[in-house]
């Protein structure tokens, strides 16, 4: 198996190679891929949707259907992952109670009598690890400005850097971090499974039911332009907040696919009580 | 000499009525029902086909076209003089055998009865479907039909044996039509852009001789229904089949539809004058008779009576082809006689068998020692049939071996008529002991308290209406003899 | 051009090349599995690779069009911009149309990169390894 | 006006898929309606761009976002698209209607995440189909392959790491089919179909459009499961439960065969594949291998699922041979097999389905008696079976008809042989199930004696699947009949124009 | 860009994959893939791929590395290969 991994691998190196070296110079400003198509978007993207980054611009206006898709395909994943993943509650389950004052961690077999979750009995998951008061506050403190700084960036991917996907993601991650240096009980007790995934498919609706509004509008499908009329705006300016529309669909998609991917391979799927 | 044509919807419903039937046959809870459903679908079956028999015998052909799957190329009737011949064998058999098979199914209560009913049609409307199929590809479609409809009736006692038999019988048909008809037919299509069957042949002009003779070969083993030598021992295995299923399927509709097809593809695909001019029928007639006397040979060895029909089947079929093979008007017309005479013959032995054993239970031929003392009409109705097949007067057989005879004689070849000769001495000798057993010996452990009576009324009917009409058709072979006379002209005809 | 120019010039594309095999090699010749997992991570950043290198123009600067507050007789790009877009010269901005197919690109990778770890994870609680030639074994068994 | 059809088509299917992703966490009762609707909308809409393509004899281009082909992307819908476009709306709404039982029963508490994910397989596959561009085709691949894969991943105990086994392998294909699109940008710096393919022809001798075709071509033959890379396929499928195993085992194979032919046809031209490269030979070849292993290794099987696996791989032999026979008998019969296989294929496991139902086990030897007590379920899947085997007239002879003498034409006699050899061997391996299920268990019955047994008659006890599975089950049976008697129409009226006027 | 600069990268960027993919211990090469990936972010950078550089960090360098990190938190860190 081995040598016949090596012997494909060789084969394909040399195919790649040999091929290779009839690719247009490197950084060619004359090449096709520079001369064919992209003009178009770097010289029409102001005055087609009033959008300075053409990367956004590109991504969700003109090939806004592509990034439709590929806010699916997170969104998938993170079907995936809790459909292959997620364990159905179990029968005789194993609660564990942390007492605080003492410190001392109590293992309730039958959940016959269990105390109530107060401050004084705190429940725990069955990894639960002492908590570093540094750690956790420092994350604590970092949060809101790591979710500031993603609004921003999901807010402000017209003109810079950035968009639905990536200030997504850091929103997803701000989360994450907060699941990391406290634990999943806490953080799925802020924003519980449910939630997140409602929000996931909430975030790809908002996509794809800004281009079904279009449609019912009478144009295309994601033609931003129809919204003008709702949005108040001439044609152009409605692609610019279309995009802006879809930017926040996909950010909330995003950040709640990553979230909700994160509980499932973080627990196994156990998230410490069924579904 | 042009033909006429007609357009009628009749054929079509002749294939449709046993097929419409078979509903009902399921839902019927009451046997009686079940069975008057039957009758009731081959009374019409065979009136349809009758009502067509004068305007065939005025030499019109009767056409109506289901469903043009291909644009030049759909699933079609056509319904011309051998054609006719053929379904009226097989339409009017089913009656007689339907009323045979009550009686046998309910004398020995077999299981499955309505499966077996419904399967019994089925394999009857693909029967009738051949006979009047337009082209190869509607022929083959109700070949296929026909093979896979009668595997439930052949394996229908679902026990070891029947699944072994089971197994062969679809390994040599099955395959035999996958693996050799198909490919055949496919390339015919490729090179003539036709399947229609033609009076001369559609191959003519087309394909060179190697291909043709290659052609003819993959039709002749590919339909191996006709159980030429080769392939042709599935039919002996098929006997574990219940005696009704015997007769008219392996005397009757299967073994014929193979013969039919392959007189059919050598007359309508492949055409006589390609045969003649590049000297294939020479080597169908060698294959056809090393089948026939090798076939007659091992039917002598066979003890079991329906093993021994078995054989004798095998090299009947043989003649068949062996008529079309010579070329000649008359051999042609004995061929196309044979399918009719030797169904009515072979169908009256196997009833014969099949009566026996129901009475008493024994299938072998030595064991019948003093049995026709005992069930007289049965024999006597034996000792009608297997003159037929034997071909002596008073049995129909008579007349188309008269013309096979004949045939050999016009078309000069003396060695096929030794074979012919020789082969009915053989047919004598492996039928006389039969009635030697039955007649002059007695069972000395047969006494007074196990002597049997004949078989149930509906068995021993049936057998008699089948001698009868072996008989009449030796006195009276006109309407089969015109059809195939029909037919030898428009082949060889214009 | 002597080789070490072509070998240079055309760097990037030796490099996916390099990584592409990287990534099949552990694919198909690693025992492990978060090992082929990773392996098929390397192997898609590869083609992101390759894909970006398509995009990339000598002499071009991203693609952003300059804008905001437009400073007193400032550049040809920000008269541009007050003017309307005919003098936005495509020379000067590198290819974004590479750059979105490889923002999918990504997003793809991260799905199957979930999925694919999730299995695992599976995998390792039926059998308790992650080795596929101990796991084969015990397969075999039974 | 604009014709919305082409998107609604497959925009229905993806809110549909969404709103159950939703209601699984709030009222899973919602959720198979409300995909059950979806998919029946998309049928219709499919069905009725058929009908407008074959009245008009145009293409149907929608343009999303409203921007015009080589910017934006567009849908393309001909005559090709159009009919495997219907083809994948029916199959998956069939499928679940029937398994609704089935999916309440495995997955009691996943239901909604799966029939989204089933929405949403059936939307990538739809997306596939209806795409003109070469980059959307990739995403809509990849919606589709993890929706596939985590359908299959959550089925028995090896069905983890069969999946994992074919993420890598997938992954291995749409990645190598991405590159390909990479090397066609860079030499054309076009992604639009129709673009390529009018920029194509000035620059047949380029190197670097042959290793796209080379490399793409590679790809896509790792996702249909061509030999000899078609390892992932058997494990994968047969470990699956059924319901997933209905939708996936039908259409996978078909849509990735549908895109080979598209990408062949319409993206690098007849001209390019057939007469610029001489590769159709060499891919017969190929196909004639799969065949005969795929026959081969199905009559090794004692489990018919995966038997009905290794169908599957040498099914596709038939298609990439017969389409790379490079004639239009042969291009027709491949492209006729799409379809009806994917029907054949769907009735096949429907019927796994229903056995496993009823029996719980996929040994062939726990078939025994089936036909006693399911009497209308082993006709339907008498039925498929004798339409894999290839008997006329259910739909598998016809498409079997053209291929041949596709085949024939070529003067390819290997693949005839092949395709021949196929139809033996499933032959066999048909009537061994039939003849188990027929047979056994053996009884010793006299004439006469007791009729308490296994088969038939009044005795055995008719036990059906209940009749949600059983009636889409046995109208997919008639299909099979109904598609072969109208094949002859499918292939003059609608695959004749899908072939470029120049092949013979 | 600069050249040297961007030759640099990717010869780590080789050595990371190589790296990541031999070396024993899965958490080692789940950190080492992160590594991968930032320096491949950075690489893009270089090139004028913003978009796709940003994209990498928070998606590749970051989430991909918290995923593969969770998976062996789940399974084990030990492999012979």
């Amino acid at each position: 198996m081995k040598l016949i991994g090596k012997m494909t691998i060789l084969l394909c190196g040399i195919l790649l190679i040999v091929f290779a070296n009839k690719f247009p110079e490197f950084g060619d400003p004359h090449s096709p891929a520079s001369t064919h198509l992209s003009p178009y978007y770097i010289e029409h993207t102001m005055a087609d949707t009033a959008v300075p980054n053409m990367v956004t611009s590109v991504l969700a206006d003109y090939r806004g259907y592509d990034t439709m898709f590929e806010t699916t395909v997170i969104l998938t994943a993170g079907l995936a992952c809790f459909f292959l993943l997620r364990l159905p509650e179990e029968e005789e389950k194993e609660i564990y109670f942390r007492h605080v004052p003492t410190g001392v961690t109590i293992r309730i077999e039958e959940c016959g009598a269990a105390p109530e979750d107060s401050d004084v009995f705190q429940r725990i998951d069955a990894q639960w690890v002492p908590r570093d008061i540094i750690i956790r506050s420092t994350s604590r403190l970092l949060m809101p400005f790591i979710q500031i700084f993603a609004l921003y960036v999901v807010a402000h991917g017209h003109h810079s850097p950035g968009g639905g996907f990536q200030g997504g993601v850091i929103l997803g991650a701000a989360v994450i971090l907060f699941a990391i240096s406290h634990n999943l009980r806490t953080t799925v007790a802020k924003i519980s499974e449910t939630s997140a995934a409602i929000m996931s498919a909430a975030g790809v609706f908002i996509y794809a039911g800004t281009g079904a509004l279009c449609v019912m509008l009478g144009e295309n499908f994601l033609n931003y332009g129809a919204l003008a009329p709702l949005l108040g705006t001439d044609r152009v300016m409605a692609r610019s907040h279309g995009i802006l529309i879809v930017e926040i669909g996909v950010a909330l998609a995003v950040m709640s696919v990553m979230i909700w991917i994160y509980y499932n391979l973080s627990s196994a799927g156990k998230q410490d009580e069924g579904l | 000499m042009t033909m006429e044509t007609v357009l009628s919807v009749k054929p079509f419903l002749a294939v449709l009525v046993s097929l419409v039937v078979i509903p009902f046959i399921v839902v019927s809870r009451n046997q009686n029902l079940r069975e008057s459903w039957t009758f009731i679908a081959g009374t019409i079956k065979f009136l349809l086909v009758l009502s067509m028999l004068p305007l065939v015998l005025k030499g019109k052909v009767i056409e109506y076209t289901v469903v043009q799957i291909f644009p030049d190329l759909g699933i079609a009737f056509r319904v011309d003089a051998f054609g006719m011949l053929f379904a009226l064998v097989a339409s009017s058999l089913w009656i007689v055998t339907s009323i045979y098979s009550l009686g046998y199914m309910r004398s020995l209560d077999e299981h499955s009865q309505t499966r077996y009913y419904s399967f019994f049609a089925v394999a009857l409307s693909a029967t009738i479907g051949v006979a009047f199929s337009a082209n190869l590809l509607t022929l083959y479609l109700f070949y296929e039909m026909l093979s896979l409809a009668t595997y439930p009736l052949v394996t229908h006692h679902q026990d070891r044996s029947a699944r072994t038999s089971g197994r062969k019988y679809l390994f040599y048909i099955l395959g035999g039509s996958i693996g050799l008809a198909l490919p055949a037919m496919l390339i015919t299509y490729h090179f003539t852009g036709t399947l229609d069957f033609a009076a001369h042949g559609v191959m003519a002009g087309h394909i060179n001789s190697g291909l043709a003779l290659v052609l003819s070969l993959m039709f002749l083993f590919g339909f191996a229904k006709v159980g030429i030598m080769p392939m042709h021992s599935w039919l002996p295995a098929a006997m574990v089949a219940p005696t009704p299923v015997s007769a008219l399927l392996h005397a009757v509709a299967v073994v014929k539809v193979g013969a039919f097809s392959v007189v059919r593809v050598f007359t309508g695909i492949v055409g006589v004058d390609t045969l003649a001019t590049f000297h294939i029928n020479g080597i169908i007639c060698a294959i056809a008779s090393i089948t026939v006397v090798v076939a007659s040979l091992i039917a002598l060895s066979q003890d079991e009576l329906k093993r021994r029909l078995a054989f004798s089947t095998i090299g009947q079929l043989s003649y068949i082809v062996l008529g079309i093979g010579l070329l000649s008007a008359s051999g042609m017309t004995g061929g196309m006689l044979h399918i009719a005479m030797h169904a009515f013959g072979k169908i009256t032995l196997f009833f014969c068998a099949g009566a026996i054993f129901c009475a008493t239970g024994i299938k072998n031929i030595s064991q019948m020692k003093g049995i026709g003392r005992q069930m007289p009409i049965t024999m006597t109705a034996f000792l009608i049939g297997s003159l037929s097949v034997v071909g002596l007067p008073p049995g129909g057989g008579f007349i188309s071996k008269w013309y096979l005879v004949m045939g050999t004689i016009e078309s000069g070849q003396m060695l096929l008529l030794l074979v012919l000769l020789g082969s009915s001495f053989l047919n004598a000798a492996y039928f006389f002991p039969v009635f030697y057993n039955a007649f002059f010996l007695s069972d000395p452990e047969m006494t007074f308290e196990n002597r049997v009576e004949e078989a149930p009324i509906w068995c021993v009917v049936p057998l008699t209406i089948t001698a009868g009409i072996s008989m009449v058709l030796f006195f009276y072979p006109q309407p089969f003899l015109n059809l195939a006379k029909l037919a030898v002209q428009s082949i060889n005809g214009g | 051009m002597d080789f070490l120019t072509v070998l240079i010039s055309r760097a990037n594309y030796w490099a996916y090349i390099i990584l592409m095999m990287v990534g099949l090699y552990a694919m198909i010749a690693k025992n492990n599995l978060v090992k082929k997992i990773v392996g098929m991570s390397i192997f898609q950043t590869a083609v992101i690779l390759f894909y970006v290198s398509i995009g990339a123009k000598q002499g071009a600067t991203i693609p952003i069009l300059r804008h905001g507050p437009v400073p007193e007789g400032g550049g040809i790009a920000h008269a541009a911009l007050r003017h309307g877009t005919d003098a936005v010269q495509a020379v000067n901005y590198i290819n974004p149309l590479p750059h979105v197919l490889m923002l999918t690109a990504i997003v793809v990778g991260v799905a199957t990169l979930g999925v694919a770890l999730a299995l695992a994870i599976k995998v390792y609680k039926e059998y308790g390894t992650l080795e596929e030639n101990e796991i084969n074994q015990r397969l075999r068994r039974g | 006006m604009v014709n919305t059809l082409p998107a609604l088509v497959i925009i229905v299917p993806l809110l549909a898929a969404l709103m159950v992703a939703a209601a699984g966490f709030i009222d899973k009762r919602a959720c198979f309606p409300v995909a059950v609707a979806a998919l029946s909308v998309s049928f219709l809409g499919a069905a009725a761009l058929l009908v407008q393509v074959v009245n008009t004899g145009l293409a149907i281009e929608y343009r999303f976002a409203g921007w015009a082909a080589p910017m934006g992307i567009v849908y393309v819908i001909d005559h090709l698209s159009a009919l495997v476009l219907v083809v994948i709306t029916a199959v998956s709404l069939v499928n679940l209607v029937s398994s609704k039982q089935t999916i309440h029963r495995e997955f009691a508490d996943k239901e909604g995440a799966f029939i989204s994910l089933y929405v949403l397989f059936t939307a990538g596959l739809i997306g596939m189909t209806a795409t003109g561009d070469a980059f959307n085709l990739y995403v809509l691949l990849e919606i589709a392959s993890l929706s596939g894969y985590a359908l299959i991943g959550l089925g028995k105990a090896r069905a983890p790491l069969a999946t994992l086994n074919y993420l890598f392998l997938g992954t291995i294909g749409a990645t190598f089919y991405l590159l390909g699109v990479g090397y066609l940008y860079i030499a054309t710096g076009s992604l639009n179909m129709a673009d390529l393919a009018a920029i194509l022809p000035g620059m047949k001798d380029s190197g670097i459009v042959l290793f796209a075709f080379i490399i793409m071509l590679s790809g896509l033959f790792v996702k249909m499961a061509l030999f000899p890379v078609h390892g992932w396929l058997p494990g994968a499928y047969s470990q699956s439960s059924s319901a997933a195993a209905g939708l996936i085992a039908p259409l996978t194979t078909k849509v990735t065969v549908y895109i080979m032919v598209r990408i062949c046809l319409n993206l690098f031209s007849v001209d390019y594949t057939f007469h610029q490269l001489n590769v159709s030979d060499f891919l017969v070849w190929v196909a004639i291998a799969t065949i005969v292993f795929g026959s081969l290794s199905a009559l090794a099987q004692t489990d018919y699922k995966k038997m009905l696996t290794y169908i599957i791989i040498a099914e596709v032999g038939y298609m990439v041979g017969g389409f790379f026979l490079g004639n239009r008998m042969g291009m027709s019969g491949a492209i006729l097999h799409i379809v009806n296989d994917a029907v054949m294929t769907l009735c096949l496991f429907m019927a796994a389905g229903i056995f496993l139902w009823k029996t719980g086990s996929e040994e062939r030897g726990d078939l025994k008696g089936l036909f006693g007590s399911m009497p209308f379920t082993m006709a339907g899947f008498v039925l498929a079976g004798l339409s894999i085997i290839g008997v006329p007239p259910t739909c598998g002879f016809f498409s079997k008809w053209y291929l041949v003498s596709g085949g024939i034409a070529a003067g390819q006699y290997a693949f005839v042989a092949a395709l021949l050899f196929s139809s033996l061997v499933n032959a066999v391996l048909f009537f061994r199930l039939f003849e188990i299920s027929y047979f056994e268990p053996f009884i010793d019955h006299h004439h006469g004696s007791d009729d308490g047994g296994g088969h038939g008659g009044a005795g055995a006890v008719i036990q059906e699947a209940p009749m949600a599975m059983l009636v889409p089950f046995l109208f997919v049976s008639i299909m099979l009949l109904v598609l072969g008697i109208y094949s002859g129409r499918i292939v003059t009226n609608i695959i004749h124009f899908a072939i470029p006027a120049g092949v013979i | 860009m600069i050249w040297q600069l961007d030759l640099i990268i990717l010869v780590l960027v080789i050595v990371c994959a190589i790296a990541a993919i031999n070396v024993k211990d899965l958490l080692s090469a789940a950190i080492l893939l992160g590594a991968y990936s930032f320096l491949l972010c950075l690489l893009w950078a270089i090139m004028g791929a913003v978009d796709v550089a940003f994209t990498e960090a928070t998606v590749g360098a970051g989430v991909s590395t918290v995923f593969c990190v969770s998976a062996v938190f789940h399974t084990t860190r030990r492999t012979t290969d």
